[in-house]
């Protein structure tokens, strides 16, 4: 289990590693993910999003970590679990909300729903709903950087329980034997849906003991710090950049919800959530920032303004307009119809 | 007799079973101590014990090939696969190696199994968590596939799925779940490979499936009532082996057939269907034999395009009163 | 114009693509150094070196995600799934990721892919080495499903296939390698989505697909030679998309329709032919549509079991002498 | 790489842990299953065997190895190269061979031919030949095994390529969390089919580098050496049958022939097969017998038996009737036929 994170006493050299500017940049993704989350959440049991939906509340710091550390150009693919890689790009929590409650103003307008988030202007090359499906294609994505020799990294987003699944070591062993520049990050959270990872694993540390089975390095990261997960990213990014082959990365962190909007996750030990709580991402961040010598007043101005912004989304997803049915049936072939037949 | 849901039907056949013979076990992921994702199995590993009703990993190829080993070597495992659509990641058990095992090795080897998972739209979970999966299940020699529409079906085809000798894909609809039923108490053991008549009728005969029977029998309701069209309802159950006799015999008294599918519409069940009719019975028609059928397109997410997709009463009688009265 | 075999002609039209453009690029299993283990890649390595022909670990995810998400980037792949078979190994990619994604995006991804298999029987290669798995794939929106059955058409529609836009599955015949044909020097581009008439005539129409063509033309000699009995022969070539004019056209000339599929029965692309004469040319049949098909069983491996199973130019006519003297 | 064996200059005590008999039994088993599959061979360029079929020439000492350490009721589940373990396992020569003939006196009449030899009531649960598919398939047997208390192991061979399938790795971590009494074989022969396994494969053992990703032990064993299988498999099943789950073994070997009969090996480097030749294992384990004390004669004479059993097979097989069409439509379901509707 990842330590936590010390606050030094005196206000620590704003200019190390990362700097003020990037931490400032994380601390807001994080925000913006966990409000527009909660959001999320609300809109649910207001019966405006239907079907299901997968939030990333605790794991804030993962989404945002490493999407610091991205550049435009680079890919992401990401799971269900997806609004904060997806929000973490940088794609609207208009757009975002809007999919969710199958508006018009919605990224796919409605088409993919809240498990299949995908903005390819933002670099976010889908969402994958069946385990395991994504890591090979991202080993594709990575193949083309590598072929077109473009410089741009991939990275895919998976949880814990996936790391059972075949395609995960089918896409480890290709990515090694490839040297594709892609970085998995697997963000365990301890449960597939309600089992206990340790349950059904053979090892402690489903990603990470698994490494060497690709000739990988072992790597764990405090998933809810987002200094430590931009880190080890720039490593790993560098890494891809060099033409030195993929990593993965294991992420320990806890979800605060059920698994999905059905989900009171009775399944949980008591106490668990509230020990992970004390360890709240966005609290240990703002200590962190604090030590640092941000006040509290420019957070509070952060946090009014992502505020405000998923307060508007929510007001403009309301009043966007339903999918109407002319899209039904655009967009199954390229030529932009659905005709199987003469 | 008792009031059940479909999905307490799912735990109550496969009680039945695992009680009257300790062979049958069970595995899958989030069974056992969650009661399953859909909450069909609630109560199970607390009456049978952790030996036979066992969690799994995300591993449905370890699934599926754990049960056909313990098939073959004399369990009568029960798998459940959670969405149907996640077939496709251990379609390998299902296409190549449980249907053909017998066949292969001259009949030594034996692979009584039922394989469970939840079909179907409605939900609104989009392209991948959403799909009827039959026609991915009935082409290979070898296996059998049923689909219940009600609560009491599912008991008795789960009760004769479990003791068939054969494999057996069982698709639950996951839009049925939450529906009730009338379920009479004691043991209760259907028969595979027999299509029921819900509704008599003489102008046509609709032949549905799962979810779709009951829009069928509405439609049958609305077709009597706004038109005077009287529609033969037949819920066809098992689509392997299937019952082509009573869906022949209501063909020969109508002289007119319509198929209401989920599924898009290339090669869906339908067309089997409809195919041996347009062979066998040829000159007992009177018209076209139309399939009713989603679109070939992938299910969309947002509630109101979801609808617009899947066969709708409107949909069925609208198709059906032109097809008629034309 | 140069004599081919069909095998050749796979290598011939996967290499005028890759000249033509360089993000066309080639992965799977053994299909580099070694030149497939049918000879159908020999030479492409040599050709278009180690960076666009690549050998892969035995990974049929992998080499299928690969192509996808190298075609969602940019690239064109073609990936080879050696045997048909093997699709279940990696159908998660056929049935639930590679079609659905420009639809669930709403357009933002795009799949330009081939992936192209062995299918089909004769080689006494059993029944998990040997299936015609059309059907296994064409019931998913936003894949297109072509099956040549000449060493002309292989090099046509492998490039009309690398040049789609969309996903195409590419179904190569093992029985069909060896065979041989004029192929016309220079650049041959094919269509997709349509048929070909291949063989004129008045009293009845054989539908067939690669193999199962040159037995229907086989046949359709004998019925004229033997019983004057005139068969027009369309190889259907592209079953999605499907070149329904030509079919009803030819339905409608000649009344009678009979399909010849080598896969097993049930729900074989013939039935959705079938199905779609019975609903739109019902008034032009004058009796029963047929399938000709393999019998509902899995393939046995003995050559002289084989060979009874799947339909022979015996059978075909047989079955078509009488029911047109009946 | 696995060390040659070395042979003793005055004979070694006979009565080891292994002993005469057991030493004679497994000599037996190799000499048998060189002198069938040669055999095949020539049936093949006779045209009397159709279809493909997989020789594992070079590599009998581990399908010899392993039954030798078998008990009556043990279950085997092999691939399509299966013809070693199902001869292996007692199944007579004539009822193989007459299977790779199509032959009504084959093992089963020929409907599954050579790459499903199947024979139940020998433990023989089956030849697969889609990769990876029997390992999951092991595990269920295993199951039935360990939920009947049976104390019946299960035997599971697949070759180095089989590693890098999905299969193989949702086998393996559902096998160690069900503590199953199953044993993983891969022989590894350097090669899938034409593409040395090094090129494709992150790791250098593919099977044993792979271990640890399931907490299992890392074993790797000289597979040409009868006695080193055998022995290590002893331990492997002590290990199964007292409840403490699964292993996995990595026997290194080689194939003499190409991988399927169409296959010429061309693509080996020059003299790897030479090298491999001098180390056959049936050549290794004749010297390790005579350094037991047993006799040229005794080997001769078990030669002998062999050959007459192998040439009567060939004899009874070229006699029987090929399979009569009436077992066409039987067992595809239970009931004993093929109705699939009424
Ligand atoms: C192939 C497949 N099997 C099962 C599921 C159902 N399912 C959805 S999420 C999930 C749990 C995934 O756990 P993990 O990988 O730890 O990710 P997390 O949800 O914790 O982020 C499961 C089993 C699925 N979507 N796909
Ligand atoms: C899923 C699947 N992919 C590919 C093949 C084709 N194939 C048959 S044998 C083989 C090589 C297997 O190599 P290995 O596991 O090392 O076994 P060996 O043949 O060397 O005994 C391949 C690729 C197959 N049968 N199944
Ligand atoms: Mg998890
Ligand atoms: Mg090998």
């Amino acid at each position: 289990m990842a330590k936590s994170p010390k606050a030094s006493a005196s206000p620590a050299p704003v200019n190390d590693d990362i700097g003020e500017d990037k931490r400032l940049e994380m601390y807001r993704l994080q925000v913006t993910i966990r409000e527009a989350e909660q959001r999320a959440n609300d809109l649910f049991f207001q019966n405006l999003i239907k079907g299901t939906s997968h939030l990333s509340l605790g794991q804030e710091a993962i989404a945002a970590g490493v999407a610091a550390a991205m550049k435009k150009g680079d890919l992401s693919f990401c799971t269900y679990r997806g609004h904060a890689h997806t929000l973490a790009r940088g794609v609207p929590v208009e757009k975002v909300l809007g999919e969710l409650m199958g508006r018009d103003n919605g990224l796919m307008r409605g088409k993919g729903g809240s498990m299949h988030l995908t903005s390819v202007e933002h670099g976010v090359m889908g969402s994958y709903a069946i385990i395991g499906a994504h890591l090979p294609i991202a080993c594709g994505a990575a193949w083309k950087a590598q072929y077109k020799k473009t410089g741009e990294v991939t990275v895919c987003f998976f949880g814990d329980g996936t790391t059972n699944i075949g395609a995960f070591h089918e896409a480890l062993n290709f990515a090694v034997i490839w040297k594709l520049p892609v970085v998995f990050v697997c963000e365990n959270n301890l449960y597939m849906e309600y089992t206990p990872i340790s349950e059904v694993t053979s090892v402690e540390h489903p990603a990470a003991d698994r490494a060497s089975a690709n000739g990988l390095e072992r790597i764990i990261v405090d998933g809810n710090d987002a200094d430590a997960v931009y880190r080890i990213m720039r490593t790993a990014f560098d890494k891809a950049r060099a033409g030195d082959g993929p990593s993965l990365i294991e992420a320990l962190t806890y979800r605060h919800s059920g698994h999905s909007r059905a989900d009171p996750a009775k399944y949980r030990p008591e106490g668990e959530l509230e020990e992970w709580k004390k360890r709240d991402p966005i609290k240990i961040y703002k200590e962190r920032l604090k030590s640092f010598g941000v006040t509290e007043d420019q957070m509070a101005k952060i946090d009014a303004e992502v505020m405000k912004i998923v307060d508007d989304a929510t007001e403009a997803c309301k009043a966007a307009p339903t999918t109407s049915s002319d899209i039904l049936f655009t967009d199954v072939y390229a030529d932009g119809g659905w005709a199987w037949r003469n | 007799m008792a009031e059940l849901t479909y999905r307490d039907a799912v735990a109550r056949g496969i009680a039945q079973e695992m009680a009257r013979d300790e062979d049958v076990v069970f595995l899958g992921e989030d069974i056992a101590k969650a009661g399953g994702v859909f909450k069909a199995t609630v109560g199970l590993l607390e009456q049978f014990g952790p030996l036979r009703v066992r969690d799994t990993p995300i591993s449905e190829q370890a699934i599926l090939g754990a049960a056909m080993g313990a098939a073959m070597t004399g369990l009568k495992p029960i798998a459940e696969i959670m969405f149907a659509d996640f077939l496709a990641v251990c379609y390998d058990y299902v296409a190549n190696e449980i249907p053909k095992a017998r066949y292969m090795t001259n009949g030594q080897v034996k692979c009584p199994l039922v394989i469970r998972f939840g079909g179907g739209g409605g939900l609104r979970f989009g392209a991948q968590h959403s799909q009827c999966v039959e026609n991915w299940c009935m082409q290979f020699p070898g296996l059998k596939v049923v689909s219940p529409s009600s609560p009491v079906d599912v008991v008795g085809l789960m009760a004769a799925a479990v003791r068939d000798p054969d494999p057996v894909m069982f698709m639950e609809h996951k839009g049925l779940y939450a529906t009730k039923g009338e379920v009479p108490d004691g043991e209760i053991v259907d028969t595979l490979g027999t299509a029921k008549i819900l509704r008599q009728g003489t102008d046509c005969t609709i032949i549905a499936l799962g979810m779709m029977v009951h829009r069928a029998l509405a439609a049958a309701e609305r077709l009597a009532a706004e038109f005077g069209i009287s529609a033969e309802v037949v819920d066809v159950r098992s689509l392997v082996p299937i019952d082509t006799q009573t869906i022949l015999g209501s063909v020969a008294k109508t002289g007119r057939v319509f198929t209401v599918e989920e599924n898009p519409r290339v090669l869906g069940w339908g067309a089997e269907i409809v195919s041996i009719i347009a062979d066998e019975a040829f000159y007992d028609l009177d018209g076209p034999p139309i399939r009713i059928t989603s679109p070939h397109i992938p299910l969309p997410a947002a509630d109101l395009l979801e609808d617009m997709v899947i066969p709708s009463v409107d949909r069925v009688v609208e198709t059906i009163r032109r097809a008629l009265t034309s």
